[in-house]
Order: structure tokens, then C-alpha cells, then sequence
């Protein structure tokens, strides 16, 4: 099994006409994903990879049953793009493009949040449940379907988590790339979750970084899942990052060094792991 | 990105805050006209993009012009932080009744924006926050969500404003709020907001940081100015020409050049290094899918970095293809030529590609690769790691 | 018995150290209405009338237990004033102002809609539920206790129609100024649906006027209302009111004329009037 | 109030949305000047505050700018629903390919914005709607909400724009609705947008109607001559003195000069009026609260009023006093003077007040009251309007 996605995902393509929409679905189709068609205003009608072209997200879902959607188009244009599938009934959405405006971020949270639909980025590489389905721009050379849940706020960090899991046998049950900017769709804690719910998933690995907030979110749930979780967290040799004045010091409070991350994970029961061979040792003591 | 003082006093001015009477001056002769004009004690401030400033020597108060402008002579020799003082923003001193602090910005852990208010404003804030976290007032809004009037005074009144002063102290906190959401900021701060002794509400200071991905909505910053910059304080030399060349770049003290993709192992490489003994001489970040030119330039800025002795490379081609990649390697190869050991290792997206051009280089030019070591998903990045190490403390190729 | 104000309601003033609001205030009070306190912002800690004044509704509140208000303030600050009462629990609200822009006021009907608060007006005269209370600008001389309802657009219709209804011995349980502009914060339906729940209003009078579309919407309750409604519509000899562009018609349709908001009102089951003096002629046939 | 085409255009031009190339024109000199400057066929739009211009042949086309200047001498000389023709606008001609219908406006029955749009554009869009509502598009928004372009590419589809056009069309429907909100419109119209036959989308026509209560959030129109005026059309001389005295009023036909209070009733009236036999010879409205000179002015503008036989007088004091009333007509007895016969009902608040400064007046001076019957509450308003129906037509004082 998996999360989110998996080989029954009716997956649809939010510009699919544009170059790298183009160029992305031909890798997720070849890697087996379920496309179903894309949209692209303008261009209903066309075909691209044999799959059909539509004006608006809600055509379709209506002509394709579609219920998964990825977004390849400008940061100016994510906003009403990612309105428009959570207003279409779209369950789950990846979110690829980097330097989305934060505000539009908020607006997009709030509409999924009352959607009920679950939103990954931007700055995402995607997500992938190997063996099923490949949302994104990940390469599909470092995974193979297995055992361990991974969640990270970078792609390459995510390729290097699978890779490690599949050189040592473990295998990928669902990698999440959660996104790189500072406002995401989704935190920490929503995806941990959700591993915890899949029985397939024996393990997670949580990478982290320097700065922001979601690291520390993710405690209240560490806490309470039963589900093993590895974590790492990157940036324990960066500088401090820099204060976004006085204001961002008194909401954020003393959160964001990668150390007291780490340390705020371990308390919550996480196994912090150091480097990527860390892992399947970890893993092996914890009998996974 | 981080404005200078008098930009945000500038959108201040267009959202109707009150701030004190003043311009900006380039040189001393300016600095002069300014004060003369003003025709009262001035203030001197410099114009740095870094906290700091006041403790550092970087403002000054002046009785009259002639005072003012030997005053100026002095503020413009000074460094901050290490940033030299290029103008300085000449107002009308006021005496000070009272100190608030009014700021705006992101709660991201919450989705909310966030009004956070203080009768205790001034340089101590954020000790105040910590030991006397009743002493600072919080509102949390959606960002769909009007910030009202009343709700204004509401928090003009908890903050301890005087009667007399509520309904402006709230249209200032409506305004502020209202220039949070028209220009995107991540944060606006008026610290202090002054009760003059003549009782007048005044900002006297501004702290305002823009989200630049959203600076394509604000053409209008343009004409004042403000245009895309770093967070702040100034750049290196090479952090400058990375800049001009849109790379993500920042230097570092150790000797290690490190060239990775993606900024998340852009971070967690630099761990990597520490944990082998080595030290990294920059932070860098390729950017989503970098072409054979952007690759070339950011191997440029490492082999013309005199502080670096090696050079670590990884590539998991993911939105980046292998094959641009390599192309980007052989390009800087043949063109800049390679004076550093690299040890590098590449996998992912069209990694065949990749591999197939670093060969065809290779049997052309064997030469070009003197310096090259090259891996595939076979090693594991530790192992590239601790090579990297081993090269930059002079341990030779193998 | 009344509805929407009687003597327990604790009645607040939006505006009290005003000209129109001290006047009208003391009018109230001489009135004997329930009047504890009022708001202006700045001026909180003074006395008007020996009644509180606050900066804000919230504290107000807080400090006197009101729970309903009236607005004497001018246009352009009434939406905020409006939202600021309904946020503060404020469960029926008068706005007697005129001139409040439209546009503010589909932002203060939302706000109500979602607050559970009642508005009346803008642009009312007000309210009165005779012998108990007085909201707002009406000359008391018209109106005395008694068991007719009454609910109109304009404030000197509401003033006739009492004075009918006094003249000939049938008084009043709660005369409504529903307000004239064009957009208002409740509808004939809406009052005329608290008349029917109340037991001492045996009858209803409901004087509509030409343009418009409040009238319409009444007829769905008018028909299955038990307590009999008296309907006048002003304006059956006027000139035909200007339509607002091809929208306006095709939004209101055929809405709007006065012979036909009578018609379809009779056509509901209300009893039609032409002149004020068939009112008592109509309620005496009625047997009320 | 109602905008001219030309006004609407120029804020369409302001929120982005195409319209033709033109300009306006005072005279036929400038029609002259602009037409050669278009240098192609064009078309001569009379700018009138009112429908049906087409009709009655206020829009005509030319060839060239020899044609554009004898066709606009003749324009000028026309009146449209008795307006005359003061400017033209003079436009490059465009070949139709097909005519769509958009507009926004305000459903008051439910309190939402509602956008409607139409495949069947053009000036016969009521009867479609009545006709044939499948071929009208409609959908409503709270006016808290954005309209995105999905939904307005959605609207575009669904009345029949061609694929190419759709990002066009939903770029425009969109801004529609941006300058509705922005502008505090009660209604914006587009009709025709047309499709021209080289594959342009251009907003042919405007028709907007802004809030005059709104209009102090928008100084800036006040910059380009857009300023409170009346619905629609121009006014009599004496419905000019009354705009210009700030009065309600619209000239009717009869010979009862109503001086009623507050609208409700004004309307109100006029009904008793007809039901007696007579026909009221105005419309008026005191406003709220009316001062002493005020209540006088509405006087003189009935007293001056060549077809007015006799005046009916209604006053029940609630915002407005009766002692305001009363000194307001004692005010007009002395300066002014009354030459038709009135009579006259007053009660309400300060009714008491009121009724002495009438006495008073009266016992100075009896004189200035031989034309005034006048009641109190004792009096049905219905005896009122029967004997003003009865002075007016000449049967006298009792």
C-alpha cells in the first residue's frame, strides 16, 4: 500500500501543454503513473501523450474521473490554478513550482483546508509510491517499492533517503517532498499521520531542515504514533539563520536551529540519525 | 528582501502613517541643506540594511545645521557592521513621551497573519516578549480577513494608548495591516511609534521585509527603487557577481568549494563535511533545472575562489537533467579549465546521457579530467564526502 | 407583548456623544427606554444623559449587558460600526443613518447573516414597540400600546399608518422602519415571520412602495401566515421607475412596479388598502 | 449615477479591458481632427445620458474625415429623447464578427453580485433574456468574494467564446468584476463585447452606474469630471435649481404642488392625490432633517412654479422637528411670500413648538397667512389631499 497516491490515482496534469508539463507527464506515464488527461485554458480539445486537454480543472474531472492532480505552471498563475482544483474536487494536489508569492500561499491553505483536499509544495519535487506512481519531477532511479515511509522539505534529500533505503533493501512505501518554501500546503505532522495510518508502512524518515516551524509541529504527533520515525534534520554546521526582525523572533519563539530541532524531535521519540548511513542501521536495530 | 529606512518610511507616507519631517542626503553639502532647511535639532541616521545600527554608533543628533553637517562628515566614514554609511536620513528631532512597537507579519506554523502590539516598544522588545510575554498584545487574522476599526482600537487600548490617542493609534494599526497585504510584505514593524512630548503619534522607525516572489505584483516599487535584494546587509564580491548571475550563493570560512544540486542537500552537505573533518568555503544552490551555463558559471565561481583547495559535486537529477549537467561540467572544463581536485558524483534523471557526454569529453581531451574524480549512484555521498575532505586537506589524488 | 424590542431589552447608543445621538438619546430615554450606556471611540470614560460611554461595542457589552443598538453615526462609518456591533453579540441592531453605500451594506448583511444579529435599515426611522421602547428617530405622538403590527420602507408612512391605527382604537404592538434604501438589512418576509410568532399581534400592516424587490419576496410568507397582513404600495401613480440596464431587468425581471407588488400581494393572501383610512375599515371586517 | 460611454471607457481602459481606438470630440472641428488622425472609416457616438441612442439616430458612420465632419454637424444639431447632442466620440470603425453580452450588477433580493453573460450581445439582450433565459448566463458571488479566472473561463465558454479567445474574454470578465467592486458600482455592462471580424475582443459600449453614496471613496474620479449627477438624462431648469439646493425633485405633470416629508409619503401622496381626482405637479423629497432655509427653498421652487395651482402640505416630525418646519415656512411667508393657497397638516416631534411659531407669526403679522389652511393631528392626511384637490381646482378658500 500507500499514501496518497497509488496505482488507482486518476491523475491529471495542470499545464500540460507547457514545456515542462509536457515533458514530466511523458517520465510518469513511461514510469506507469495512471494519467488521465490535463488542463491547459485555451487549449481544450488537444491531445498531448495521447491523453486528452481541457479548459478548466472541472471538465476534467467530470470527462475523467480525475482526483489527483499535479501543478507544472508559473508561480504567478499557482494560485487560482490550485483554487480551481480544490474548488473542482480535486482530493490531492502537488504543488512543483518554486517562488509562489507567500500570501497566495495562505489563500491556497485556506481554500484546501475548507476543500478538504490535501496540498504538497510548492517547491516540491513531487511524490512517489514506487511501483505505482511518480508525481513530479523526481527521478525514478533511487526508489523501489518496500517498507519505509520517507517526508522531506527537499527533493535531493529525498533521492538520497531512497536511495540509501533502496541500496540496503528496504525499499519506498510513499516519499513525500513536502516543498522548500516557507509557507507549504501541508506540515510535518499531517504526513506522519497519515504513514501511521498505512499498515504497510513499518518506518518513516523525516528529514528536516534549518529555519521555519514545521519540524517543531511535527512533535505532538512523533509523540504518539506508534510508527517508528527516523529524523535528520539539515543546517546543524549552517550559520543562524537571520531573524525576520523582532516580530518573527516573538511568533517563532526560539524554534528553527537545526540542532534544537534535532533535539525537539528526539525528545518527541524520533531516532535522530546523522548521516544517510545512519539509516538502515537505525532501522535494523528497530527490527524494521 | 529587506527596505531601507526611508522606503518603508516612503510607503508609510502612502498609507497615510504619520512619520517625522525629513529627507534623505547622499553627501555632507545635502546633509546640510536638510538641516538648514528643517531649522530645528535634527536627527542623523544612517541607512544600513542591518540591525544594529543605533548601538553601533550610527545615529546622531545634531542642534543646528553647521552642527549637523560635521556631524554627517563623520557618519559617512563610518562602517556598520561592516557596511560603509552611503546616506543618511535627516529628520526633525522630537522628544519622546512614549515608546510602542505595532508589527505585522506570518505565523507560518498557523496560516495566520499575525498584528503583534506592545506599550513597551523600542530596541528591548524582544527581551520584553520573553520575560514579560503579558506585556506584548497578539491578533491573528486569516489573510482574507479585513482588519476593522474597532478591532484596531481594541488593540491601541491593550497596548495602553491614551483616550485622546485611540482613534489615530488605530488608523495607523488599520493602515499598517492594510500595507501588510497590499505590497506582500513578510514583515512590517513601526518600533519605536512614538508619543511625542508635543503629543503627536509618529513612526519613527520602519522595518518592512517584501516577499520578492511577489514583487511581479508591485511595478510601482520599481519606480521608487526598490527592487529585488538580498534580506540584508550587503554582498562579497563573489556573493555580488552570484548574484548578477542568479545563483543562490553565499561564502563561507573553510576550503571546501561545495558545488551540490538542490538547495536541501545544498544544507545537509555542508553537515556531511563537518562530520568527515572538513570545512565548507560556501553555501550554494543550483536552482530548479539549471541549464549547461548556469553549471559552468557556478564551477567559475569556485575554481577562481582562492580560499578553496577541493571541490565537492553531487547531482541527483530530478527537475535538473544529468545530461545538462554534464554538459555545464565539460563546458567549464574546456573553456575556464579546472585548477582545483574535483570529486563528484551524479545520478538521477537521463544519468546515462550524463555519463555517455563525460565519456565522449574524456576520449576527445583526456586531459580536461586530470583533476576529476567521478562517481555514480554505485557510491554512497558519504564516501564522496570524506574524499572531498581528504583532497581539500592536501591529501592528494589517489 | 412585542417583538424585537420591549422594556427588558438593554439598549445601547453607536454614536452617543454626537449631535443626532445625544438629541435622539434623550428623546428615548424620556421615553422610557431601556437606553444603559453607548460608544464613542476616544471618548470612553464620559457620561451622556448619566449613561456610560465606551470606546468600544465589545466592552460596552461587557459592562452593561446590552444586547441591542442603534447606529447614530455618519455614512461612510457605518459598515464598521455595523460589523463591529454583530461581533460584539449584538442581536438586533437599528442603522438609522442614510447614504450608507451600497456596496457596505451586502458586507454588513453577510456579517449579520452569519452573527444571527437582525438589522433594520439603513435610512430608518427606526423602531418602536409602543409603551416600552423607542429605537430611533419617530415622534412618539402617533403611537400607543395595542395589537397591530406594522412594518414599512419609509418613516412617514410608519407615522400615518400609527396614527390610523391610534385614532381608531387599535394601537400597536411593534411598528418597524424597515429603511429606504435600496439595499437593507432585513426584508419584509423576515419581520413579518416575528409578527406571525407573536401572540398580541393580531394583525399586520405592511406598506410597501414602488422599485425595489422586498415586497416580492414577501409573498411566500404572507400566504402561510395565520395573522392576516394589510398590504399599501406606494407609488401606484408614479411615473414607471428607471431599470437599472439590461442586467437590472433581466436580474429583477417584472419587479418593481406598484400596482403589481399590490397585486401579487393580494394575490398571497394580504389584504389590499388603498388609502390609510381603509385600514381600520379592513381590520374591522377582519374582526381584529 | 449614471457614466457617459465615453467616462465608462476611460476606466475600462484604466482595469485593462479593450475598447476601440478614439477619442471625444466638443465640436466638428475636433471630429475633423480625430478622424483624419484615425485615418480610416469611423464611427460618431452621441454621448447622452440615455438609451435607445441608436434609434433615434444618434450613431453614425463615415468613410473619412470630410464625411466624419458633415456627419457631425448634423449630430450636433439633433436632440436624443430631447438631450442634445454636446460630444461625440469618434471611434475607428470595426467589422463585426459576433456580439456577446456581459454585465455585473447587485441582486437585492438575495444580497449577492451577480455576473450575467450572454452569447446573444447586442441591444435586444432584455427580449433574449425573457425569450429564450437558456441563452443567459448568470452567477452569483457574495461581495466578499474573488472572482478567479477559472470561473470566469468558465463563464466565457458557456456563452460560446471560440477556444483562442477564451483567456481573452475570461481576462476581461474578470476585470469586470474588479472594477465593479473597486469603483462601488451598481451596475457595469458590456454590450456589445464584440468579436470583430480580425479577431479582436473589444468592449464595443459602456454602460456603468456608480453608488452616489460611495463616491467619497473615489476622489479620483472627481479628477477626470466624473461627479454626482443624476440617474440618467439631463433635468428641467426647475429640477436644476433643486439639484443645485440639494432637493429631490422631479417635475410632473399636474397642478398640485406637493410638499410632503420624507419619500415614503412623497410617493405615498401622490397616490391620495390621484385617488381624489387631482395630479400632483411634482415629486419631492425634504431629506432627513431639514433646516429652516431648506424647508423655505422647497417652497419658492412650488410658489415659482407657473403650473401649480395650490400647494398640499404634509409634515410628521421624526429626524426632522417641527419648530424647524414651522420657522422654515414662516421664513418663506416673509421673504418670499405665498401667492397660491396651501394647505397644510403638521405633527409630530416639537409639534407644540412648532404650532407657537406659526401663532406667533401669525398675530405679528395676519397677513402672511390669508392663503394657509392649517391642521394638526385631528386631521386625516386623506381630508388634506381632498381639499388640496379642491383649491387646486379653484374652488377657493372655504
Amino acid at each position: 500500500m500507500a499514501i496518497l497516491v497509488d496505482k488507482n490515482s486518476r491523475v491529471m496534469v495542470q499545464g500540460l501543454t507547457g514545456g515542462a508539463g509536457k515533458f514530466h507527464a511523458s517520465r510518469m506515464l513511461e514510469y506507469g503513473t495512471n494519467i488521465v488527461g490535463g488542463t491547459s485554458p485555451g487549449k481544450g480539445g488537444l491531445t498531448v501523450h495521447d491523453k486528452p486537454v481541457f479548459d478548466t480543472v472541472e471538465e476534467c474531472v467530470k470527462q475523467t474521473g480525475a482526483d489527483v492532480s499535479v501543478i507544472f505552471l508559473p508561480a504567478v498563475a499557482v494560485k487560482e490554478a490550485a483554487i480551481e482544483a480544490i474548488r473542482a474536487g480535486i482530493k490531492f494536489l502537488v504543488v512543483i513550482p518554486e517562488h509562489i508569492p507567500i500570501h497566495d500561499m495562505l489563500h491556497i491553505r485556506e481554500e484546501a483546508v475548507r476543500g478538504g483536499t490535501t496540498v504538497i509544495g510548492g517547491n516540491t519535487a513531487g511524490i512517489i509510491s514506487p511501483g505505482q506512481a511518480n508525481l513530479g519531477i523526481m527521478p525514478d532511479i533511487a526508489f523501489t517499492p518496500g517498507r519505509v515511509g520517507t517526508v522531506s522539505r527537499s527533493g535531493s534529500i529525498t533521492y538520497y533517503v531512497a536511495d540509501t533505503l533502496t541500496r540496503t533493501g528496504y525499499g519506498e512505501s510513499t516519499c513525500v517532498g513536502l516543498g522548500g518554501d516557507p509557507v507549504l500546503g501541508s506540515t510535518f505532522d499531517e504526513i506522519l499521520l497519515k504513514f501511521e495510518e498505512d499498515p504497510e508502512t513499518k518506518a518513516v524518515v523525516m528529514t528536516g531542515e534549518i529555519g521555519g516551524v514545521y519540524e517543531e509541529r511535527a512533535c505532538g504527533v512523533i509523540s504518539k504514533m506508534k510508527t517508528p520515525v527516523l529524523a535528520m534534520v539539515g543546517g546543524i554546521f549552517a550559520p543562524p539563520g537571520k531573524r525576520m526582525g523582532h516580530a518573527g523572533a516573538i511568533v517563532e519563539g526560539k524554534m528553527g536551529t537545526a540542532k534544537e530541532k534535532l533535539e525537539m524531535l528526539a525528545g518527541a521519540g524520533a531516532h535522530p540519525c546523522k548521516t544517510f548511513k545512519d539509516i538502515p542501521e537505525t532501522l535494523k536495530k528497530l527490527g524494521v | 528582501m529587506r527596505l531601507y529606512e526611508f522606503e518603508g518610511k516612503a510607503l508609510f507616507r502612502e498609507f497615510g502613517i504619520p512619520i517625522p519631517e525629513g529627507r534623505l542626503a547622499g553627501n555632507h553639502q545635502e546633509v546640510h541643506e536638510i538641516a538648514r532647511a528643517l531649522n530645528q535639532p535634527v536627527v542623523l541616521k544612517s541607512q544600513v540594511l542591518t540591525g544594529g545600527r543605533g548601538k553601533a554608533g550610527g545615529i546622531k543628533f545634531a542642534d543646528n545645521a553647521d552642527e549637523a553637517l560635521k556631524t554627517a562628515e563623520e557618519l559617512f566614514k563610518i562602517k556598520i557592521k561592516g557596511y560603509p554609511v552611503e546616506r543618511l536620513l535627516i529628520e526633525a528631532k522630537f522628544e519622546i513621551q512614549h515608546e510602542y512597537y505595532i508589527g505585522v507579519t506570518i505565523d507560518r506554523a498557523n496560516y495566520k497573519l499575525v498584528i503583534i502590539a506592545s506599550g513597551e516598544g523600542g530596541v528591548d522588545i524582544e527581551e520584553t516578549a520573553e520575560k514579560y510575554p503579558d506585556k506584548i498584545f497578539r491578533k491573528s487574522l486569516s489573510v482574507k480577513q479585513e482588519l476593522y476599526s474597532f478591532d484596531a482600537l481594541n488593540i491601541a487600548k491593550k497596548i495602553g494608548i491614551p483616550s485622546e490617542h485611540l482613534k489615530t493609534a488605530a488608523a495607523i494599526i488599520v493602515d499598517l495591516f492594510k500595507m501588510f497585504k497590499a505590497y506582500d510584505a513578510k514583515l512590517v514593524e513601526i518600533n519605536p511609534l512614538v508619543l511625542t512630548a508635543d503629543n503627536r503619534l509618529i513612526a519613527a522607525d520602519s522595518r518592512i521585509s517584501l516577499d520578492d516572489d511577489a514583487l511581479f505584483r508591485h511595478p510601482e516599487l520599481k519606480a521608487i527603487g526598490i527592487e529585488k535584494r538580498h534580506e540584508e546587509g550587503e554582498m562579497t564580491p563573489r556573493e555580488q557577481q552570484a548574484h548578477e548571475w542568479g545563483i543562490p550563493y553565499l561564502d563561507l570560512d573553510g576550503n571546501i568549494g561545495m558545488f551540490p544540486g538542490g538547495a536541501g542537500f545544498g544544507i545537509m552537505g555542508n553537515d556531511f563535511i563537518h562530520y568527515y573533518g572538513g570545512q565548507p568555503a560556501n553555501f550554494m544552490d543550483s536552482g530548479g533545472g539549471p541549464s549547461p551555463e548556469r553549471i559552468a558559471k557556478m564551477l567559475v565561481l569556485l575554481d577562481e575562489n582562492p580560499n578553496v583547495n577541493a571541490i565537492f559535486g553531487a547531482r541527483f537529477g530530478g527537475i535538473s537533467r544529468c545530461d545538462d549537467f554534464a554538459k555545464g561540467v565539460v563546458m567549464f572544463l574546456k573553456e575556464h579549465g579546472l585548477s582545483k581536485p574535483i570529486v563528484m558524483r551524479m545520478t538521477g534523471n537521463m544519468w546515462r546521457e550524463g555519463v555517455k557526454i563525460f565519456e565522449n569529453a574524456k576520449k576527445e581531451n583526456p586531459k580536461l579530467f586530470e583533476k576529476v574524480e567521478f562517481h555514480g549512484i554505485e557510491t554512497p555521498i558519504e564516501e564522496i564526502s570524506k574524499r572531498a575532505v581528504e583532497l581539500a586537506a592536501g591529501r592528494g589524488a589517489r
